[in-house]
């Protein structure tokens, strides 16, 4: 025997393409044991594929997979110790949830004591314990998730997959669930590998996240280190909210570039990671909302600004109260609106819609890159 | 390739039976039809190959008559039965509550089960001379006579109406069901009134129900026999009773399938005319049900 | 093993399946009830299998077996045909002998001819009567060549000489389309079965019709109103056979049933059930008494001597006959 | 207000349409039902008396149907003929089902059309090809070899297939609507979880398709007890109930027992129906 | 004729009862000329029950509905100048998009000219020129939304009703339509009348919010007075995240309420608004995450507190990033873990899961409510 692997998961080069569509694009990732990995990408990014390669139902096009380092190209699925929660759940409509659960362990061949000790256990785990005797359609959506979880889990898989289990949930019912989905990741101390194309999702719950774009790759990460440190134009614009323009570098030193944009604003900005510009290149500059200090021109004027911030005076067209994210949308001189988050009491001293505010930012918050990849 | 092999056996094998059933029971059988009614008899078990049968077709107005008041006749049932059918279809999908619904279909379908001739049974016990409805009417008074209800074209219509109303109602049940009843109720908010959303709303949506309902009581209609037998007066003649004595009482097959032949290409034809003139395919409406 | 019977309706009375099933423990009865048209056709599409004896009237065998093969030889040694009543056996023998063997052997006889309630229509005697106006909308007939023959002797042809030159039959044919065509509009309905008669004159809603004599005779006894009357050019009799069809499986069954059903005390069942006469010597005196009495009302001597045996159908008539009668039932008459 | 009344009497006379349409579909059924129990020898007013004669009197004339041996065969033949018919064109529809909605092959919505045809090929029409067909081949062979193949003629097999020839596309269409609901992940989450291919078949897929399936027999065995023009052509000497019913009428003359044999089929297909319409409920409610 | 109304839509003491449902119970409102007006609330609230009244298709069980000053009890909904947006915008699909919109057009019995110029004129104001030929189902969700919109607008409304028309898009269109409709209700300068459950939709889009709970509305408000001043539990549990205590009251003076909770914490609190307290009443209070600020004790200690701020301390269970809006789990000695707003910024200053923080709140920022209204 080998050694034991360190990582539960391991994908190598994996591609797959459907006819003319190349869905899966040499992609390649490792997964350390117990972590919560999210594959976050817009719809049609080739996430679905990655996962039912994984599972076993799709044969790579080219690339291996490893599982707990051995490969599993020829293992059919029913073989794999891979579980996978799907998208609606695909509970067993015609069986009630313990025998929804004892599905995998009678597949296994295991004796009814057996069954019914482990599926009373994973109910215990999953602090539904009563509901055994319950068919699916009495169950609610939390709930409903929950056994998805537990069905798989009962059969101690080395790795869960979950492709956008909470798609389906309502609002409310998302926000809660996705504490409660990381709550669990921990409690079974299983690798999770968790697909969607919500980044809150994503950052939110996971160890680290892997950000595809059109088959590929884009980034891996922390979620922090995807947010502030994003590696490319795609990663910056899909993490998160951001304000973007497109320009031209007008002069690039220090670590600094200025830009010219299309619309007639010079911005200054920091080359993204492993970014070099020259004049004359065509960039797009980011800058996250939440780094727009606002503040009422007849105020301090500029003296908010740190030195060397970047700032440029607006009229705001609305106000999108929303409690503590509440934002104003602020038009330019020229261009397009700029988002900047604003808090807002209710007080006198808020801004209002058609006062002119002065928008600043520090220019370590604008970055940039040079436009090749499209971002959404 | 593997994987490969087991999906294209069990293609095959799910394609097996399939293949025989409609090669050896549906296009061979016609094939042979083709082939027979295309032999001609020109003596006691001596044939010859010909269009005869056709052509003894083309040259008795008779059967032109009986073909063409055959397919008139089941257009106007056809007509009939959407006209009727189309309100009770409506009230089983969209008016009434939603215990009552599955009652009423289960109503609607009773009929369907029980075969033609205890149906053409019933009609007869009622509607003939001595016959429930005419002593009911006698009794009340209405008539001073006994009435004849049976024995007439009008009697056949609403015989065959009773027969195939239901295949009517099927399919339009099940796609008046699928229609949103926010779309009837943008109809009026956007300022229809019933005739509009009628007219431009509710019928557009159901069409594919509606002419598969109709390709479906239309075939039916045209192809029934015990109906027209039993309640038809002295003058009606059906098609496939004609068929049945070219085979039956004049032993002569090969006229009988050349008729059978007719019949078939009759009926597809106003079929395809249907579905050309109000733009809708086979599989996408008799198929969605 | 079983016995599977091509026969008209009531020609196989329950109680007799039952006395011969009693006599021959190993022999089960299996009835299909048919008429000429259909068991020609349904042995023509089996060319001859799936039943083991059929009862053609004598006048539809020969040329369906020319034409189709569908039945075989008899044993006239299995048969007694020594019960038989000369006359008749000889008849069916002559008309059914084909390269000098011969198909079949009588059963019962008995007559087509016409049925008037005589409280409501005294005056009925001829085939021609039911298209008189003065029983518009209250006669019938079933369309079927009966009438047509019974028509053609009312305008003073003989059909059955025609048979011989099928260009003067059509002639007489078409004659007889254009009669029962005008006629329609004095005709309620075509019967098609002897139920459908029945109602219609025991209700009172037809009251002079063609008819089969045994179906007259039983709407006698419910009410002696109604008799058969024999029209003035003669009644067209007619006599069912027993015919082995080419395949069948069970020829010695089949003789035993013939056996049986010819001995006196089975006549008497069946001849009570089927209402017509046995071809047995002394047949009539079977009948039940209703029926005999029923029989007297309606026949006087001459009349039997006046009966018209149907005629053989040689190859051509039949598709002659058909088209006539389509053309009566599509003319829109009234 | 005005308005409302008017709404209000339109709604009215809707119902009283439906409920006329209701009382028109029952009527021809409650009379042929009724007459069985008239103690008269003709199914026809005046009403006679009721009597349960025509089901059980072991006498003729009014011999009951259960004592009625040619009405009982024929009622048997129905049901052997139904049960088979339900049997093959089950199973068959749902290969077809699995075939339309599973795979993909060359020329499909031209064999799915094809699947169709049946169901709109007139009756008379299904039966004359079949029994044409048949015969000319089992000719061809008496002819040339002087074998006879019984079962190529007219009788219970061939009702069985010409039955079974327009019946599976009904069925067909009733498995494959069903089939089309089935969450396809619902299989690969099996396979997820340890099943084998069988397996899957058996625990999942059929069992989803069960409902589906018993309530296709159920319609398909109502077709098939009730059918009359494609079995006419294809009817040897075992006679189903409507073609026996049918030759009683014409040939024989109708007593009230045959009332009595519709009542009995009335209230026998109304239960069937009502299982059918439950179990297709009851999954809906999924 | 009377003077010009001030109000597009009034409704008084609307009542509408199912058998012995109270669907919709003695609701009041008005809305003036022009604004855009939300109803929030929880699912079978009678949210739907109320626009269906307003728009005909029901009728109140008492109460009066009146459009631009004149009643409309009486008037059938196709003669009702109030179109209506629905749930799943009941396109129809048999129509291309300018037939969608003509419909309405010609059912008014416009001519062809018009209707012509009125179709293309909305389609340029939906910013939608091109789409006049195409059939309904070759739309993006977010077109199809612009149409069904389109097709209310081009008959010239007094009142838009839009029933949670967002509902069934996807997460970043529905955020993308949320300004959108705001800014589609500015162009056409309509009355829209706002339908959803989801808090964010409506205090984002909204001019006034009315928030409606089993029948009731409890609270209309602008969006910033339902946030920071609701005016019953309902409300404050409802619109915005808030951790929730229950507890009695111990003391009650000065505008303050002592309360302490079941868990066995000891919190200040203000009372809403219309509230007063004696010792021993059952309440409910409510604190914001973004109200709590929190501290690394090792740090300054209590020293971030205000005067007069409560305080606990707790050891954080997990950290939940999610960019701006990130948030720390904290559980408390006592009860339930308390959620607080956070700054994550990737350096090492960030909070860890398993240190132990002090959080701590103004207790203005506490609201308590009597425990009656059972918030969902
Ligand atoms: N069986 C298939 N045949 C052909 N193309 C396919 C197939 N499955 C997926 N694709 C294509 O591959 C690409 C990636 O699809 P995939 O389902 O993996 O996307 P996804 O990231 O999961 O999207 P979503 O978020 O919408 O679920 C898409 O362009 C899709 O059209
Ligand atoms: N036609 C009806 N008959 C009986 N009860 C009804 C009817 N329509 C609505 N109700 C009941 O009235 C209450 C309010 O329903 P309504 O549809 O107005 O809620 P809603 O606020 O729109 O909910 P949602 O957000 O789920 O759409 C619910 O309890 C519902 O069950
Ligand atoms: N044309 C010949 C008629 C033969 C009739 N047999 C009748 C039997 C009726 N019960
Ligand atoms: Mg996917
Ligand atoms: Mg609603």
């Amino acid at each position: 025997m080998t050694s034991k692997p360190d990582f539960d998961l391991e994908c190598s080069n994996v591609s797959k393409t459907f006819g003319p569509v190349r869905a899966v694009d040499d992609v390649s990732f490792e997964i350390p044991s117990g972590s919560f990995f999210s594959i976050l990408g817009p719809s049609g990014c080739g996430k679905t594929t990655l996962m039912r390669m994984i599972a076993g139902f799709e044969n790579p096009t080219a690339g291996d997979i490893r599982i707990k380092g051995m490969s599993v190209l020829g293992t059919p699925p029913n073989r794999r110790n891979v579980k996978m929660v799907f998208q609606h759940l695909a509970l067993f409509p015609m069986m009630n949830v313990y025998e929804n659960i004892a599905y995998g362990l009678r597949c296994a061949g295991a004796g009814k004591a057996e069954i019914a000790t482990k599926v009373k256990d994973v109910l215990e785990r999953i602090a539904l314990p009563d509901v055994g005797e319950r068919e699916i359609h009495q169950l609610s959506g939390g709930q409903k998730q929950r056994i998805a979880i537990a069905r798989c889990m009962v059969l101690d898989p080395d790795v869960l997959l979950l492709d956008e289990p909470l798609g389906a949930l309502d609002l409310k019912l998302r926000e809660a669930m996705k504490i409660e989905l990381k709550l669990l990741q921990h409690q079974f101390n299983t690798t999770f590998v968790y697909i969607t194309h919500d980044q809150s999702e994503a950052l939110v719950m996971s160890d680290h996240v892997a950000v595809m774009n059109s088959g590929r790759f884009e980034q891996i990460g922390t979620p922090q280190q995807l947010y502030h440190k994003p590696a490319s134009a795609f990663v910056a614009g899909f993490v998160g909210d951001a304000n973007r323009w497109n320009g031209r570098v007008a002069e690039a030193r220090d670590g600094r570039a200025r830009v010219e944009t299309s619309a007639g604003l010079t911005l200054t900005c920091t080359p993204g990671s492993g970014q070099t510009f020259r004049p004359g290149d065509a960039v797009e500059i980011f800058v996250r909302p939440e780094f727009i200090r606002t503040s009422a021109r007849n105020g301090q004027d500029a003296a908010n600004d740190g030195a060397g911030d970047d700032g440029l005076e607006g009229i705001v067209d609305s106000l999108l109260f929303n409690g503590a994210n509440s934002r104003a949308l602020v038009r330019p001189p020229q261009g397009e609106p700029i988002e900047a988050d604003i808090t807002l009491t209710g007080g006198p001293e808020d801004i209002r819609p058609g006062e002119t505010v002065r928008l600043s930012w520090s220019p370590d918050q604008a970055l940039c890159f040079a436009v090749g990849t499209a971002p959404r | 390739m593997n994987q490969a092999d087991f999906k294209r056996l069990s293609l095959i094998l799910l394609f097996m039976p399939f293949a025989l059933w409609i090669l050896l029971l549906i296009i061979l059988p016609h094939i042979g039809m083709g082939v027979l009614a295309l032999r001609e008899k020109v003596g006691p078990r001596v044939y010859e190959f010909g269009f005869g049968n056709f052509i003894d077709f083309a040259m008795e107005p008779i059967y032109w008559n009986i073909l063409f008041r055959t397919g008139s006749m089941s257009l106007l049932v056809t007509a009939l039965a959407l006209i009727a059918g189309f309100p009770i279809a409506y009230y089983i999908a969209k008016i009434a509550g939603r215990r009552s619904r599955g009652a009423l279909f289960l109503v609607c379908l009773i009929p369907l089960w029980v075969s033609d001739l205890i149906r053409a049974f019933g009609w007869i016990l009622l509607l003939r001379e001595t016959g429930v409805v005419s002593s009911t009417l006698l009794w009340l008074g209405l008539v001073d006579a006994p009435v004849e209800m049976l024995y007439n074209d009008i009697t056949v219509v609403i015989g065959l109406v009773y027969t195939v109303i239901l295949f009517m109602i099927v399919p339009l049940v099940s796609t008046l069901d699928g229609m949103d009843n926010a779309m009837i109720e943008a109809g009026y908010n956007l300022g229809g009134n019933g005739w509009t959303v009628l007219r431009r709303i509710i019928v557009p949506y159901a069409m594919p129900g509606i002419i598969s309902g109709c390709i479906i009581v239309f075939m039916l209609t045209a192809g029934s026999y015990l109906t027209p037998i039993l309640l038809g007066g002295k003058n009606s003649s059906w098609f496939t009773e004609t068929i049945y004595e070219q085979f039956i009482t004049r032993y002569n097959w090969e006229s009988g399938a050349a008729f059978g032949f007719l019949l078939l290409a009759f009926t597809s034809f106003v079929v395809w005319l249907g579905l050309k003139l109000s733009g809708q395919t086979l599989a996408g409406t008799v198929a969605r049900n | 093993e079983t016995l599977r019977l091509l026969t008209w309706g009531s020609y196989a009375p329950e109680e007799v399946i039952k006395m011969f099933e009693e006599k021959y423990p190993d022999i089960d009865v299996e009835v299909t009830f048919s008429n000429n048209e259909e068991m020609i056709a349904k042995l023509r599409a089996t060319g001859g299998a799936g039943f083991d004896l059929a009862q053609p009237s004598h006048d539809r065998v020969y040329a369906a077996q020319l034409e189709y093969d569908i039945y075989k030889p008899l044993d006239l040694s299995k048969i007694d045909t020594s019960v038989m009543q000369e006359k008749l056996l000889d008849g069916v023998k002559a008309n059914t002998t084909i390269d000098g063997k011969v198909y079949s052997v009588p059963h019962q006889w008995g007559t087509s001819g016409l049925m008037a309630d005589k409280s409501k229509a005294p005056d009925v005697s001829g085939w021609g009567d039911l298209c008189d106006p003065a029983y518009k909308g209250k006669t019938s007939m079933r369309l079927k060549r009966t009438i047509l023959l019974g028509t053609a002797f009312s305008m003073g042809e003989n059909p059955f000489e025609a048979y011989s030159d099928l260009d003067r039959y059509q002639k007489i044919l078409d004659k007889v389309v254009d009669k029962l065509i005008t006629c329609k509009d004095n005709i309620k309905a075509y019967w098609k079965g002897g139920d459908d008669l029945s109602a219609l004159m025991l209700s009172g809603e037809v009251v002079a019709s063609e008819t089969w004599d045994s179906t007259a005779y039983k709407l006698y006894g419910e009410n002696p109103n109604i008799v058969f009357v024999p029209p003035k050019t003669g009644a067209l009799a007619w006599i069912d056979t027993f015919t082995l069809p080419r395949k069948g499986k069970a020829d010695d069954a089949a003789y035993k049933w013939i056996n049986f059903v010819l001995q006196p005390e089975i006549v008497k069942l069946m001849s009570a059930s089927t209402g017509a006469i046995a071809a047995i010597k002394g047949g009539k005196d079977l009948m039940p008494e209703e029926k005999k009495a029923a029989i007297n009302a309606a026949f006087t001597d001459a009349d039997i001597a006046n009966l018209q045996f149907f005629a053989n159908i040689p190859p051509g008539v039949e598709d002659m006959e058909g088209k006539a009668l389509e053309k009566i039932k599509a003319a829109t008459g009234g | 207000m005005l308005d409302q009344e008017k709404n209000w009497g339109m709604l009215l006379g809707y119902r009283l349409y439906v409920l006329a349409f209701f009382i028109f579909l029952a009527a021809p059924l409650v009379a042929a039902g009724t007459f069985a129990f008239n103690d008269s020898l003709f199914p026809a007013l005046p009403w006679q008396g009721f009597t349960f004669d025509w089901f059980f009197n072991d006498t003729e004339p009014k011999l009951g149907m259960f004592h009625d041996r040619r009405l009982l065969r024929g009622l048997y033949y129905s049901f052997i003929i139904a049960t088979a018919v339900s049997g093959l064109s089950v199973f068959v529809g749902t290969c077809n089902a699995f075939l339309f909605t599973r795979r993909e092959f060359p020329a499909k919505n031209f064999f799915y059309i094809m699947m169709i045809v049946p169901l709109v090929i007139p009756g008379v029409i299904l039966g004359i090809s079949i029994l044409v067909f048949v015969s000319s081949i089992a000719n061809g062979i008496e002819e040339s070899y002087g074998i006879e193949l019984e079962f190529m003629r007219p009788g219970i097999l061939l009702v069985v297939l010409g039955q079974f020839s327009f019946i599976t596309t009904i069925t067909t269409l009733v498995i494959i609507a069903r089939l089309k609901k089935f969450d396809g992940a619902m299989e690969e989450a099996a396979l997820n979880l340890g099943a084998s291919r069988a397996r899957v078949l058996m625990t999942i897929t059929l069992p989803f398709l069960r409902p589906a399936m018993i309530a296709a027999g159920i319609v398909a065995f109502l077709v098939s007890f009730e059918n009359f023009n494609t079995t006419l052509f294809l009817v040897g000497s075992e006679s189903p109930l409507t073609i026996t019913m049918f030759d009683r009428m014409a040939k024989v003359g109708s007593t009230p027992v045959l009332n009595a044999v519709s009542f009995f089929l009335i209230v026998g297909s109304g239960l069937l129906a009502l299982i059918s319409i439950l179990i297709q409920r009851d999954r809906s409610s999924e």
